[in-house]
């Protein structure tokens, strides 16, 4: 099993209901995809279904380009946040 | 031709200042870390908190960061603006936490030997801000309602490089 | 559509201010003559001397003015700015007499509701400064040589108003 | 008669050994134009020609946009400056 945070802002941490952040355990070889962390959260978190449908993805603080999150491996200590549209300046 | 002092295309944390903070922001003290005497121009962009929104009166802005990554994202951000523009020094300084009206959210400082560099670079890297980084706010009305905001499109591709 | 708050279209020396004088520059002064609760933008330029020019190094920079055409023409030149963009606010201070490498000459501020007006307009108005205003400035190099300098061509017709 | 003064700045000061202004006095009737007032300067100040070459003139601290300066009449008081290619900022 392998480890990997979830972050939570903004919009994405009021539909988890306040949580920022939290660990979840994924079977590394099932394969332990972006995508498999999606539905975990998706399952987790009902209402964050609404925010995913225009939040990017980042893994280990770099926005996640790929189309397809199940192409995109994750491996021990990773970490993974869901990024609502951004609002800085 | 004029010469070109010493400018680096690399960006790196010596003449590129990032910080995140929830103590009020100082121009004079963002402008210090770019000033030098090959420095033809300073130029400098100031966010505050508007009063008003859509005619609704605003109260103050919350903001929050995901500052590991808006670190690296502006590093990213500002290296594409060293590839366009003659850039001496950078400095990026942004709040979070509560920036009631009138006070200062981001300030974005460049210096450059002449003028267009400065002027384009920092007008690129607020746009770029605006578009990638991982910040939000949450504006409180005065009727107490609150919503998180969502910056609109940015077009970036207008940013061409100054030509010498 | 967002509110626009009011923003005068006529040059007025009550939100325009003009200084000419041989004290040493302060952006955080200029920039509070312009502060205004619906401002969201205040964008700024400072010119400062650089310490060379040709491969070859400068003392200092002497100015002088021309006063009292100075401040009509930079009316005039305000007046454009103010049809060109929604501005809140502006300041102009220039220095006279001697600038030693590393210090300002010259501080541009404008204020607006949103960025790209106080970012243009700023940039406008150095350029027009630049081009139009009757200030002059002897570069004294290390050698001991002066040379009045004269400004190169430029074009104004690159600004553009912003669509809002 | 009438008094117009003369200001010279920048080069046009060093072309003229160092005097920043004077006033002179033109027969109005002559007609007493813009023309004129330069003839003089050129007259008094030799090193003129030259910066006239590229200077500009103002009257009245407004840029003289006439193509020909005999256009411009002059009346007691007015102030003429001879301003060189500028250099601000």
């Amino acid at each position: 099993m392998i480890s990997v945070k979830l972050l939570y802002f903004a919009s994405a941490r009021d539909a988890a209901h306040g949580l920022s952040s939290e660990t979840i355990e994924l079977e590394q070889q099932a394969p332990a995809t972006l995508q498999s962390a999606v539905n975990i959260i998706r399952q987790r978190h009902p209402n964050m279904e609404a925010v995913l449908k225009t939040a990017l993805l980042s893994l280990n603080q770099e926005y996640c380009e790929a189309e397809n999150t199940q192409d995109i491996l994750l491996r021990d200590g990773d970490e993974v946040a869901v990024i609502p549209p951004v609002s800085g300046g | 031709e004029d010469y070109i002092p010493k400018h680096n295309t690399q960006a790196c944390e010596t003449y590129d200042h990032f910080l995140i903070s929830s103590e009020t922001l100082s121009l004079d003290r963002a402008c210090a870390l770019v000033r030098d005497d090959s420095a033809g121009a300073i130029s400098t962009f100031e966010g505050t908190t508007r009063n008003t929104f859509n005619g609704k009166r605003v109260l103050r802005l919350e903001y929050e960061a995901y500052e590991p990554m808006a670190r690296k994202e502006w590093l990213n951000i500002v290296q594409e603006a060293r590839s366009k523009y003659h850039i001496l020094g950078t400095a990026m300084h942004h709040r979070i936490g509560e920036v009631p009206v009138g006070q200062t959210s981001v300030i974005i400082v460049a210096s450059s030997a002449h003028r267009a560099d400065a002027i384009n670079a920092v007008h690129f890297l607020i746009d770029s801000l605006k578009a990638r980084l991982p910040i939000w706010k949450k504006e409180i009305l005065d009727d107490g309602s609150g919503a998180w905001k969502e910056n609109e499109a940015i077009n970036l591709t207008v940013h061409r490089p100054v030509s010498h």
